[in-house]
Parts: structure tokens; C-alpha cells; sequence
């Protein structure tokens, strides 16, 4: 099991990795590594040419404002999980690389990685997407932000132009007062079969702002728009009501181990039980 | 083919070096180039463990770092626990006393992901004895007394760094 | 004892270990040869295929190949020989039943070996495989084994008749009062899934041929050298001492290594073509393709019952998925058909197992062999008694018992040379009641409700075994004292981990009074020792063990005598005390081994003393007359999570009896990883192909080892009651801890979610069949299996629902 | 596995059959299809899909196997393998055409098998019916510019299959997913979003 031959590159800045990208023919980029190496030991991704980030300045790091968490794309996600500044400003992050595979796989794994890998059920993909967190590309016109919502084109497709590259993701802070994460895995570190996010605002005991989204559903995350909208207003005990109704049309997508019904069921239960989770930090959280 | 490139590193504080085809993963490159063949292979998609060595201080998946990666890195692998005529490490002989080895495959994985532990977490309990674990697999012993004798270093170090 | 610290049952550390904890372990894709070149195969990606033709032009182009070899660049003679069977049995019906090095006109399964490349690196002939051009057409597959024997079923292989391997039938007692007088009959349907030996170390093996004699050395990593040398040499046309088979330290084998493999015969032929050593390392997408696999097998069955439970007549009829080929033989089916009734009397039986082709891969012993599948069905069957007559599923076991006090045993099964079944000793009555016990039993049912009444559904499961360990014919050992005081084992007992040399050593000081350091041991080397068998059914202990015991018997009473004419004392006046030869009271009087050793050598132009052979050795050979038969009961503690279906494994009770222990370290390492693999058969390992028989399943991310985060806390508790069919009165351990487990966890699965009245006929048991038990899904119902789940998946996706 | 896909064509089911049958003209609406000239009956050619990571080439043969004027039915044979020796794949496609308002409803029903590295995956499975119908939108969008005049000059190019899945899904699911997402568009074309995909 020993991947097919390749040219490696590691460029040491950005812009030398972009014209990389953009003049190589069949190139992957290399960032954590965690999923691609799979696949190119298995000889599933068979490039011609893989351009290594790790060397390039400038791309990871971890910058903190009033407002705002700027992570750059080739963060590790155990520097991330160590961050307890990260873990008191960004908890749903937090909350959910804690899922994300094992402690080998976390020390090397990036966030950009996990981002432009997108497997359908990957934490990291859903909680930007329920963050409505902004991703920056760059490319040979310079950078571009992306909003969360439009970032996964399909099933592990990131709108990213074939001469682009991740460089950071952002995530807003205002209004995020409580948060909950739930996912499903039959073994710690596992994919999840369905995971669920949930970002709460209350005001008083009505709720104020309501975001949700599911991972393994379907090809790419989804954001509940619908649940979302049925939940403004709602009296915060009595969320639960609204979530099966508006969960109810779902169709996931099934694959050899887990049927559309179960995922349907789980994405019910995931989803209560993140919401629950939300709303009591929310109570709790400082006005 | 693409050709083999030049790569030197630190393995267990020596300076060594090597040529490999970039496709070469870090436990190829151990174990063929450098002949360091405690390092083992046990499924080369970043499931088993088993290849598990410590770079710049983190536990890694050795079949899922490029040898070419790891240039200029500080690598640890089981060979470098204890000396060869010295006595086995702490973690070492908890393994043989608790019987914690069976047929020995996955145990270098399983000691540098508890040799990383224990130095990252000294004060980890059994739950997340477990979790670290949980990125090695074994089919020998069960696991229970693996995490016995986890247990076992965590609590003699922090007797002896508690006098 | 002589030696309470270190001889016959102490659990002294493993003299293994401190290499393999160095890194120190020598594995086969550790070893290195002059010369050496590597292998990949080129597999079929058909279930079941005609092969057209094979162009490999552009791969032997690729620069770093050093050969091509397909079935036609072989000799005649090896081309037209298919496999040999590992170990044949006369209800063996198939005229064709084994597949040939490389395929020659038809694959009849994925994975099965086409061609294979020869390379400088095994990244190159990777990448020249890739380009070898395999021409097939499809053939119609069969997939479902219970489906494998019907009319119109299609043939898995074109040419046979129907897809029958062979069938067994037992019966004793007379069935038909049994059911008449029957106060009730109760129906089952039962299945076990098929799941993998999964050793961390893959298979492999490095092939040499000496260039003038031909002399034929095979490096593999294999519980069997001495079986693999005799079938290699067989279809060489080589004598024995012509081939060497040698297993060098074995990363696990749990049964798919106890075969001679296709893989290995096509390496062999190989090297002898190229005239270098050739190595192949199988990597884990292979291990998924083409190691055997544990079979299917679904049964019907009916049990007839008295109102206390007691069962009058069982009649049962089964299917066993064989795969595509017999790689070792019928001894899966023949073990679950042999050890059906485990440990249970009942007044009458009638049983047929079916054994089928399908063309999946092919099915053999792995870790319990067929003991497993037997157990989860009567044990299935023992809680539905219990439930159908609403008494105690405990009660129910202890009902139908054999009584302590009954050995030994006739079970009413026959061996296929008609020999009956025999246990030699047991407690099982004895263990099932300590288990209840340990495990609080009776106060469970207290436990269970106050855990309700929190929202928590928690479940206590039960299941009783015998397991046939020290399986025939026999095993070997030499003895031999060196010039240096050390002493040497050799055996074919070739180790996987589980500490023979250690427990060699352990004997070996029991009877010489060395130190456990002073004793080595080679083993799993064909030219050590002429003859033997190798590692599979728990034999090691009770053939090994005592041929290990009878030959340190001999070499004491040699350096006994001679200690006696060396310095004129009677033999009776002697002993061994501590590698010493000394007079009984007068300690300061001794002859050590070595010194004896060294006048048993002799020294030219010195003649040995009269009357003595030269050497202080003694090769044995423990021919076994019958298995010995292992007993005990395991209770599991779950937590089910009805929301999602989780399944937590919370604590394990288990109460056993292998015989005599020679080290409690080691067996209880045997029973926990045992358990742990019965634990991944009961609820994570599902190895799934699609409906044209292409698995689905082939990476550690979809087939579920269990992890560390997975296994409950263990109670173990040992009972032991000596076999009279050794003179250490050792049994088998080594399967004991998978054999119950599946059916103890199912049962507290059931018993956790009984207020929901569900029964579970199957496992592995995913959490979406536990939800479906409990009516939560929005669609009730059995559970939907992977390949309806695909049905589903795919109106799921059917464009027309749209719109 | 057997997919059912159903389309319409804006021709009378006369025309639309003569079309479907003349295979080098289908075979530029076919993403990522190059095709050779027929030798007796059969064509060589090859497919490329992007399956999220993965960059497969199918190179092949098909074959008209069947083709019943009077039914309007007709059954195409396909079979191609990965250059890389990931795997191959087999289809027959059965076509049923009939007449709705003069224009022609066709039933496609496919019967693929996948083999190989490719076909081993199952958390894969779902995803891969996804894509079939998804490659099949594609196809009749092309074949319907086609059938309006606007011929392509050359044959389109590989579409990133997977990356359009989701826009079939969310297309089919139509209002539901609407009510789901409140970003589905209700009857949304998966075509539109074939054109607006990134490669």
C-alpha cells in the first residue's frame, strides 16, 4: 500500500505556492496530511505533483480580538485544542475538535485541512458552517473571502478555484452566547454517523437568534435554515416542539452501514440534545 | 519515477540521514532506510497506531507523515526508550509486569503514544488513559492491562515528583 | 513444586518481552536478505469472473521490474495442480475446492491472486500492477448463502455442479418423543455475521532457493511451518528436508495464519524462476480481500421443553458461507456441529449444517473457530426458553446442565470417524454459580428498575461454554542441556504471542530446577525438529507443554543416572535441586547439568561412560488421544443508550476452568483478549459486500476493531479442575473469552431493553437494529440490512421522487 | 446497483430515438466522454469523472445492443476501467422512450457495477447514487442545448460530479428542501448549477 509516484514541492511563501497550484498539472495540496495520505497510500488520489504548506510562513497562528478569532489554515488542531483562550472564546470550536479523530491524527491535522478535505461528516466544516464563519482564499487575483454558507460546493468540494488555496478562517464572536455540539460515532474518534451544532441567543426566556446545522446527512453539512426560523420567538422550554416537525421532511443520504431513517432519527435526537446544551449555557452566559 | 531526495533528522538524539523517494512515508523511511524496524506497519491508513512516533514532541501517525516532512525534525521511536544494554523504561517494564504484550506488533505504538501522554498530561486519569489509546488498536490483549500499566507510570511519576 | 516461584503455576513475567518492548522484534517485513526483491499481486476486482487474458507488456516495461508472472509462466506442473487442502475431511463433497497459486481461467472471488509483480521496491511493482491489463467477463455471482443451494442459483464456480462444499448431520436421543411429549415448542431463527482475524501483522513471506541443491526456505509469517513444509514439499515433488518453513515472530494469528496460502506456493515459484529471495508483505486492503474470513451461518431451529425448561429435544438445521474456497478444510462447520450442545444435556438432537460456495472471500477458522456460532445459537435459544416459559434465563441454564458430578461426559456428538464426544472433566455447574454471584445476580432485577426509574436502561447477559482445546494429533519437543549449563527447547509449536517460550521455561524449571533465564526456546523452525503440527484450537499448552514436560523428565532422569555412576550413590540417593544433581541430605555433594552435559558431549579420544548415549537431550513427542475440554460462564453488564442505539459494555464477569494453570498471566491475557474479540463480533465488526460480492469493507475506518474506550472492566475468576488426558492437566484457554461473549452481550442488550419486548436474532448488533427493537424509529421493524440499506439509498436518491 | 432516472426531451419520441441512437452525437452531450470512431459497432473511448479527491478515467468500450424502432427501446452496453487500476465500472442502459404532449418522456433504467478500489467504500455508497443521477442531469442538460441548436464545439469537459450532487439533491427534494434549508431552490435545474461549477 504505497502511493503512486509524485513530485513534491514545498514552497516557503504563499504566492509561490499559488503559481505552484496554478501551473502544475493534477496537483493536490498537502496540509495536515491526516486525509490525504490515506487516500494516496491507497492509491485512491494519485497526483502528479503535491504541494507541501507546511513550510510556507505565514499560515498558522491564532489571532484574537474583541470581536472576532482569525485561525490561520494550517493551524494544527491540537495547538487549537491546547488554546484556553481559544476554549473560553470560541467553545463550540473547542467543543468539537475534541471529536475530531485521535491524538496522532490531531497533532499534524490543520483546520484548513479539515476544511477543504470536507467529508461529509467532519466537525470542523459544521461548526464553521453554524459559525457563519468567513474563509479566505488566495490566488493569483489576490484573496477573496468566502462565507461559510457557500464554501462546500458538494460532496468534498470547497469552492475553491483550482489555483486557490485556504488561508485563514474567521469566526465572529458577537451573539454567540450559547452553544451545543452532540455527534454520534460508534467509537471515540470515529467519523460521526450524524453530528449537530447549535448556536443559541436568548433574550429573557424567548429566543432571540437561533442557528443550527448537521454533519453526515448528507454530502456536504447542513445549516437548518427552516428549524432556524420556526425557532425565533420560541419560548426557550419549548424548543423541543418545534425541532422533530421541522426535521421531519429530511431525506439523508444513506451509505453501506447506516440507513436514511436511523440518520433521520439521530438527527432528531443530536439536535435536541445540542440544543438543549445551548440554551442552558446561553442561561448562564453574562448579558 | 520521481527520485529519492536527501533527508536528515534527529532520531533519538542522533543526527542520521537517508535518501527516499518523497512518496516514502517516515515509517519506510525508519524502518528501510534507517533500519530502525521497531516502527511497524499495521494497516498504512492512519487507523492502527501501530507506527505511532513522537516528532517535535507530538504523538504522529509515521505512516502519515512524508519522510521528506520530517527533515530537520526531532524523532523518537521505540528504539529510543531505553538504552540496549540499559535497563527497560518505566513504561517498558509496567507493559512486561502487567503483561500488557502479546504478540508485540502494536506495542511500540501503544508506548511512544503513552510515553507522549504521560509527559503532556502527568496528571491523566483513566478515562483519558482510554481516549489517547483509542488511536491504537491491539487484537492481543484487550486492552485493560495496557491501560493497568499506563496507570501504573502516571501515578509512580507523580508519587516521585511529589517528593 | 520445585520452583513455587517460577515453575508450574506462577505468574511470573514473560521472558518474551523485553526485546519486543526494545523494538527488538524480528517480524517478517523486518527480515533482510541478500539479493532480496519485493512482490504485489495483481487480485481480481470480479467476484466471480472468466479471465480472458492478462497483458503485463507495459509493466514488465517499467523500469525496476524484474518480472511478470501469471499463471502461464509457471511450470505445467504447478499450473495444473490447484492448492492442496490444509486439512481434509471426509464430509467433504466438492470435487473442486481449492483455487491454484494464480488464477488460470476463472476468479471466484475479489481479491482472489491473478498475476504477480516482482519488483526492486514493493512501491514499483505497486505501480506495475497498476498496469497490468486483465481482461474478464463477469459471471453471475452468488452472494447470499442462504440462497447459495437454491435451483436456480447461479454456480460459483462455472464448472460445478451446484454450489454444495459438503453437509453434516448428527442426531441422537429419539426426537420424535422429544417433540411429541413436548409441553412446548419454541422456533428461533439465528445468525452470526461473518467477521476477520485482523492481526496487526499481516500476513507475508519471503521465498528463497539455494542455487545447487534447490533447497527450498520459506520465511512466513504462519502459525503452521510443519503443515505448510509438508503441503509446499508435496506440491514441489520435494522430500521434506528439501523445504524449510520458518515463522519468525508472528504479530498475531487468531486463525487466518493457520493455512498454506496461495500467496505463499506463487512467491516459492517465484523465486525459484528469478533465483533470488522474494518478499511480500500483505497489506491490510489485501488482509480485507484475501485472508480468510469467519463464515456466515444462519439456523432454524426448534426446541422442545418441559414446563421447568428443561430441554426434551432440540432440532436444528443450518447454512455455513464457506467463500469461495475450502482454504483449510470443513473444520469450522465441523467444530460448531461437534460442540453443538457445549454445555448442556438434553434428551434428544437432530442436526444438519449445510456448507455452501459463495463467492465471497473464503471463510476458516478464526479466534473459536465454529464454537462461537453453536453458542450464540443455543444460548439464543436457552433466553428464549426462558422467556417463553417466563422463568429465570439463569435458572433455565442451570436446568439443562451437565451436572458437575457427570464426568466424564458423553455428549452424544461423534467425531467423523464416529469416535463419541467425551469431556474429560468440567465445572460448569460450579462456574455458572460463582458467576451469578460475582456478578449479583439476584439483585439485579432491583438494580435494573431503580436504573429505570432515572431514564437509564441497563442490562445483565449471560452465556455458559465448553470449549475442545489441545486439539489432536500431537506436538514435539527436544530438551537439550548445552556444555553451558543452558537449556535449549525446540518445538514446532510456532508462538503468536502467546508465550510459549515462556511457559516453556516454566516447565522446563519445574523439572531441572534451572532459572527461567537459563532456558531458550526455538521454535517455528521446520529443521529443528522433525516433525510437529503448529498453533491452532488451543493446543499449545496440553501438546506442546507436555512433550516439553516428558522431555525434561527424561534429561532429569538421564543426568540422574549418570550423576549415580559418576559418583557411585544410588539414583534414589540423588535429585535435582536448582540445575544441580545432588546427594538427598548431603547438598554440598552435587554434579551440575552442565558438567554432566559436558562428559555427555564427550571430548575426543575420551570414550563416554558406559551405557550412556552421548548428549544430555531427550526429543518427546505427546500424541493427544482426545481434546480436552475447557467450561465456563460469562456475564456481561450493558448500558444502552435508547436514543441512539449506543451500546455501552460497562463490566464483564468471568467464571472459568481451564484445567491446571501453568501461568495465570498469561491465561488471563488469553481470556481478556478473547473476550475483547467476542465483544467486537457481538457489536462492531460487520464486513459487508454488495449484491455482486464486492466488500464494501476494507479499511479500519468502516470495519470496527474495538478500541481501548470500548471494553468494559473485567472480574475474572479461575476454577480448576485437572484434565485426566495430559500429565500437566492442562486444557485450552486461548478461545475461551471469545466463544460466550457474542451471546452474553446480546442477551444483556435484550434484558436492557425488555420493557420494549426486544429480541435480537443476529450480531454484530448495530445500534440502528437496537432502535429498531425499541420501536423508536419512525418505522418499526427488524432492522434493515447494509444491502437494503443500499435499496433504500437508492429510491432515497431516485430522481422521480423529486417530482 | 439499478438506477431509475426519467427525463424528457423537447422532440417527438421519433426524432428522439433516431438521436439517441446516433451515439457519436449523444456522446458529445456525455461529461467528460471522448469517444473514437465506431470499429464494427463498437466505440473506444473514455470518461472522466471527479469524484471529490479522487480524478478517475474510464477508458472503454460501448456497444448498441439493442435498439427496437417500433418499441422505442434501446439498450446500450458500457464497460470502462480506471487508467490507474482503481477499478472499473459496467453499465447496460435500458431506454424507454414515449410520447407526453409531443415531446418524449425517457425511462432510463441503468444497471451499474462498479468494481475495484473505486467500488470499495461503503460510507461512499449513498454519494455514488447521488452522482449518477446527478451525471445524468448533466447529460440531458447538454443534450437538450443540443437538441435547441446550441451544438458544443467540442465535447463538454469533466465535471466535477460530485461537486453537483448536492445540487441534485436539493433539486430533487424541491420545496421540501426548501422548508428544510430555506436556501433549496423549489424545481432548481441541477444543469444551472453545472455551469457555475468551479472546473
Amino acid at each position: 500500500m504505497k502511493p503512486a509516484p509524485f513530485v513534491y514541492h514545498a514552497p516557503r511563501d504563499r504566492s509561490s505556492a499559488v503559481s505552484l497550484l496554478g501551473s502544475l498539472p493534477n496537483a493536490k495540496v498537502l496540509a495536515g496530511g491526516q486525509s490525504l495520505v490515506p487516500m494516496l497510500n491507497m492509491r485512491y488520489a494519485a497526483p502528479d505533483h503535491v504541494i507541501d504548506l507546511n513550510r510556507v510562513a505565514g499560515l498558522a497562528g491564532v489571532r484574537i480580538d474583541e470581536h472576532a478569532v482569525e485561525i490561520g489554515a494550517m493551524t494544527r488542531q491540537v495547538d487549537l485544542l491546547e488554546s484556553s483562550e481559544l476554549a473560553r472564546r470560541l467553545p463550540l470550536v473547542a467543543a468539537a475538535l475534541r471529536h475530531v479523530g485521535h491524538v496522532q491524527t490531531r497533532s499534524r491535522g490543520t483546520i484548513g485541512g479539515s476544511l477543504c478535505h470536507l467529508d461529509p461528516a467532519a466537525e470542523l466544516p459544521l461548526v464553521a458552517l453554524v459559525s457563519d464563519a468567513t474563509l479566505t482564499a488566495a490566488g493569483p487575483r489576490g484573496e477573496r473571502s468566502i462565507p461559510a454558507a457557500e464554501w462546500a460546493r458538494g460532496f468534498m468540494a470547497p469552492a475553491l478555484a483550482p489555483d486557490e488555496i485556504l488561508v485563514s478562517i474567521r469566526f465572529d464572536l458577537r451573539g454567540a452566547s450559547g452553544y451545543g455540539f452532540h455527534e454520534f460515532a460508534r467509537r471515540h474518534g470515529d467519523f460521526a454517523i450524524v453530528a449537530a451544532a447549535v448556536l443559541i441567543e436568548l433574550d429573557g426566556e424567548r429566543v432571540a437568534r437561533a442557528r443550527a446545522a448537521l454533519g453526515g446527512v448528507g454530502p456536504t453539512a447542513l445549516r437548518l435554515g427552516a428549524l432556524e426560523a420556526a425557532l425565533r420567538g420560541q419560548q426557550a422550554s419549548r424548543v423541543g416542539e418545534v425541532i422533530g416537525p421541522a426535521l421531519a421532511a429530511l431525506e439523508p443520504v444513506a451509505d453501506a452501514y447506516y440507513g436514511a431513517r436511523y440518520r433521520r432519527h439521530l438527527a432528531r435526537v443530536l439536535a435536541e440534545r445540542a440544543m438543549r446544551d445551548a440554551i442552558g449555557r446561553a442561561r448562564e452566559a453574562p448579558r | 519515477m520521481s527520485d529519492a531526495v536527501r533527508i536528515d533528522l534527529t532520531v533519538n538524539g542522533r543526527a542520521m540521514g537517508g535518501a527516499a523517494e518523497p512518496r516514502t512515508h517516515l515509517a519506510d523511511f525508519l524502518r528501510q532506510e534507517l533500519r530502525l524496524t521497531g516502527t511497524h506497519l499495521g494497516c498504512e491508513h492512519g487507523v492502527c497506531g501501530a507506527c505511532t512516533v513522537i516528532v517535535d514532541g507530538r504523538p504522529v501517525r509515521a505512516c502519515l507523515l512524508l519522510a521528506v516532512q520530517a527533515a530537520g525534525c526531532e524523532v523518537t521511536t521505540v528504539e529510543g526508550l531505553a538504552a540496549l544494554d540499559g535497563p527497560l523504561g518505566d513504561l517498558q517494564a509496567a507493559f512486561r509486569r502487567r503483561h500488557a504484550l502479546q504478540c508485540g506488533f502494536c506495542t511500540p505504538g501503544m508506548l511512544m503514544t503513552l510515553a507522549a501522554l504521560a509527559a503532556a498530561q502527568p496528571d491523566a486519569d483513566e478515562a483519558e488513559v482510554r481516549a489517547a489509546l483509542s488511536g491504537n488498536l491491539c487484537r492481543c490483549t484487550g486492552y485493560a492491562p495496557i491501560i493497568a500499566a499506563a496507570l501504573d507510570v502516571l501515578e509512580a511519576r507523580r508519587a516521585s515528583s511529589a517528593t | 513444586m520445585t520452583n513455587p516461584t517460577t515453575g508450574i503455576g506462577a505468574a511470573v513475567e514473560r521472558i518474551e518481552d523485553d526485546r519486543l518492548l526494545r523494538g527488538g522484534g524480528r517480524y517478517l517485513d523486518d527480515l533482510e536478505l541478500p539479493g532480496l526483491v519485493h512482490a504485489a499481486f495483481v487480485r481480481s476486482e470480479h467476484a466471480h469472473a472468466r479471465v480472458l487474458g492478462v497483458d503485463a507488456t507495459a509493466a514488465r516495461q517499467l523500469s525496476g521490474v524484474a518480472a511478470v508472472f501469471t499463471t502461464d509462466d509457471f511450470p505445467q506442473a504447478s499450473r495444473g495442480k490447484r492448492m492442496p487442502q490444509t486439512a481434509p475431511i471426509p464430509a467433504l463433497t466438492a470435487a473442486v475446492s481449492t483455487m491454484h497459486a494464480l488464477a488460470t481461467d476463472e476468479v471466484c472471488f475479489v481479491g482472489e491472486p491473478v498475476a504477480i509483480v516482482v519488483a526492486a521496491s514493493r512501491a514499483i511493482a505497486e505501480d506495475a500492477a497498476a498496469l497490468v491489463a486483465v481482461s474478464y467477463e463477469v459471471l453471475p455471482a452468488v452472494t447470499d448463502p442462504r440462497r447459495a443451494l437454491a435451483a436456480d442459483a447461479p454456480r460459483v464456480r462455472a464448472a460445478a455442479p451446484d454450489n454444495r462444499a459438503g453437509r453434516f448431520a448428527a442426531k441422537f436421543g429419539d426426537i420424535e418423543a422429544a417433540f411429541a411429549g413436548a409441553a412446548r415448542v419454541i422456533d428461533l431463527e439465528v445468525e452470526s455475521h461473518r467477521g476477520g482475524g485482523h492481526s496487526m501483522e499481516g500476513r507475508g513471506a519471503i521465498a528463497a532457493v539455494e542455487a545447487y541443491s534447490g533447497k527450498v526456505t520459506l520465511w512466513t509469517s504462519t502459525q503452521l511451518p510443519h503443515t505448510v513444509r509438508r503441503h509446499l514439499a508435496a506440491h514441489l515433488g520435494l522430500e521434506e528436508p528439501q523445504v524449510r518453513v520458518v515463522a519468525p515472530d508472528v504479530g498475531g494469528g487468531f486463525g487466518p495464519k493457520g493455512i498454506f496460502y496461495a500467496e505463499e506456493l506463487a512467491l516459492v515459484l517465484a523465486a525459484r524462476a528469478l533465483g533470488r529471495p522474494v518478499k511480500w508483505v500483505e497489506d491490510r486492503r489485501e488482509h480485507f480481500l484475501a485472508s480468510v474470513q469467519q463464515r456466515d451461518q444462519a439456523w432454524t431451529l426448534q426446541v422442545a421443553v418441559d414446563p421447568d425448561g428443561a430441554v426434551r429435544g432440540v432440532r436444528a438445521r443450518g447454512t455455513n458461507d464457506c467463500g469461495a474456497y475450502l482454504l483449510y478444510g470443513l473444520l469450522l462447520p465441523l467444530t460448531t456441529v461437534v460442540q453443538f450442545p457445549g454445555p448442556y444435556r438434553w434428551g434428544a438432537l437432530e442436526l444438519e449444517l449445510d456448507c455452501v460456495f459463495t463467492n465471497l472471500t473464503p471463510t476458516s477458522p478464526v479466534r473459536g473457530a465454529g464454537r462461537p456460532y453453536a453458542n450464540f445459537v443455543i444460548e439464543r435459544a436457552m433466553d428464549a426458553v426462558a422467556r417463553t416459559l417466563g422463568l429465570d434465563r439463569a435458572a433455565v441454564r442451570a436446568r439443562n446442565m451437565i451436572p458437575d458430578d457427570a464426568y466424564p461426559y458423553e455428549t452424544g456428538m461423534r467425531t467423523p470417524a464416529g469416535v463419541p464426544i467425551k469431556y474429560d472433566s468440567g465445572s460448569s455447574r460450579a462456574c455458572l454459580d460463582r458467576l451469578l454471584e460475582d456478578a449479583g445476580w439476584a439483585g439485579f432485577g432491583e438494580r435494573q428498575r431503580a436504573a429505570r426509574e432515572s431514564g437509564r436502561y441497563i442490562g445483565l447477559g449471560l452465556a455458559c461454554y465448553v470449549e475442545d482445546g489441545g486439539i489432536p494429533p500431537f506436538e514435539g519437543a527436544t530438551v537439550r542441556v548445552l556444555p553451558s549449563g543452558t537449556v535449549l527447547v525446540r518445538s514446532g509449536a510456532a508462538s503468536q504471542g502467546q508465550g510459549h517460550a515462556t511457559i516453556f521455561a516454566q516447565i522446563v524449571c519445574e523439572v531441572l530446577g534451572v532459572p527461567l533465564a537459563q532456558v531458550m526456546t526455538e521454535a517455528a523452525d521446520t529443521d529443528a525438529i522433525p516433525r510437529g503440527v503448529g498453533t491452532l484450537g488451543s493446543r499449545i499448552a496440553v501438546t506442546a507443554g507436555s512433550s516439553v514436560a516428558k522431555a525434561a523428565e527424561a534429561v532429569r532422569d538421564k543426568a540422574i543416572a549418570f550423576a549415580a555412576a559418576h559418583v557411585g550413590v544410588a539414583a534414589e540417593g540423588l535429585e535435582i535441586v536448582e540445575g544441580a544433581v545432588v546427594v538427598r541430605g548431603a547438598p554440598a555433594r552435587r554434579m551440575k547439568l552442565a558438567e554432566i552435559a559436558a562428559f555427555l558431549n564427550g571430548s575426543a579420544g575420551v570414550p563416554i561412560r558406559p551405557g550412556f548415549e552421548p548428549g544430555l537431550e531427550a526429543t518427546a513427542f505427546f500424541p493427544v488421544p482426545a481434546p480436552t475440554y475447557s467450561n465456563g460462564s460469562v456475564a456481561v453488564e450493558v448500558e444502552v443508550d435508547a436514543a441512539t442505539g449506543a451500546v455501552r459494555v460497562a463490566e464483564c464477569w468471568f467464571v472459568h476452568d481451564c484445567g491446571r494453570m501453568l501461568n495465570p498471566l498469561l491465561v488471563e491475557g488469553q481470556l481478556v483478549g478473547g473476550i475483547v474479540h467476542g465483544l467486537g463480533n457481538a457489536l462492531l465488526e460487520r464486513m459487508v459486500f454488495d449484491r455482486e460480492g464486492q466488500p464494501l469493507s476494507t479499511n479500519y475506518g468502516e470495519y470496527l476493531l474495538p478500541g481501548a474506550t470500548d471494553v468494559p472492566r473485567f472480574h475474572l475468576r479461575h476454577i480448576e479442575t485437572a484434565s485426566t488426558r495430559n500429565p500437566l492437566g492442562v486444557k485450552g484457554v486461548g478461545e475461551s473469552g471469545t466463544i460466550p461473549t457474542p451471546a452474553a452481550v446480546i442477551s444483556a442488550v435484550e434484558d436492557a431493553l425488555s420493557v420494549h419486548g426486544a429480541v435480537f436474532d443476529r450480531h454484530p448488533l448495530s445500534p440502528e437494529d437496537v432502535l429498531a427493537a425499541t420501536g423508536c424509529l419512525q418505522d418499526p421493524g427488524k432492522a434493515v440490512r447494509p444491502d437494503e440499506r443500499r435499496r433504500e439509498a437508492s429510491t432515497a436518491l431516485h430522481p422521480e421522487t423529486a417530482r | 446497483m439499478i438506477l431509475h432516472h426519467s427525463f424528457e426531451l423537447s422532440l417527438p419520441p421519433g426524432e428522439a430515438f433516431r438521436l439517441l441512437l446516433d451515439v457519436p452525437r449523444v456522446a458529445t452531450c456525455i461529461p467528460g466522454a471522448t469517444l473514437e470512431p465506431a470499429a464494427n459497432g463498437v466505440y473506444r473511448g473514455a470518461v472522466a469523472v471527479k469524484v471529490g479527491p479522487l480524478d478517475l478515467v474510464f477508458r472503454g468500450d460501448a456497444v448498441l445492443a439493442e435498439a427496437n424502432e417500433a418499441a422505442r427501446t434501446a439498450v446500450v452496453r458500457g464497460r470502462g476501467t480506471d487508467e490507474k487500476g482503481r477499478g472499473s465500472a459496467q453499465a447496460v442502459m435500458t431506454f424507454a422512450l414515449g410520447e407526453v404532449e409531443r415531446r418524449t418522456r425517457v425511462d432510463l433504467t441503468t444497471d451499474l457495477v462498479l468494481s475495484g478500489a473505486v467500488a470499495q467504500y461503503g460510507r461512499g455508497q449513498g454519494v455514488i447514487q447521488a452522482v449518477a443521477a446527478q451525471f445524468v442531469a448533466a447529460f440531458v442538460a447538454n443534450l437538450e442545448a443540443r437538441i435547441a441548436g446550441d451544438a458544443p464545439a467540442a465535447p463538454p469537459p469533466a465535471l466535477s460530479a460530485f461537486s453537483l450532487a448536492w445540487a441534485v439533491v436539493k433539486a430533487r427534494l424541491g420545496r421540501v428542501w426548501a422548508a428544510i434549508t430555506s436556501r433549496g431552490r423549489p424545481g432548481g435545474r441541477p444543469a444551472a448549477d453545472a455551469e457555475r461549477s468551479p472546473r
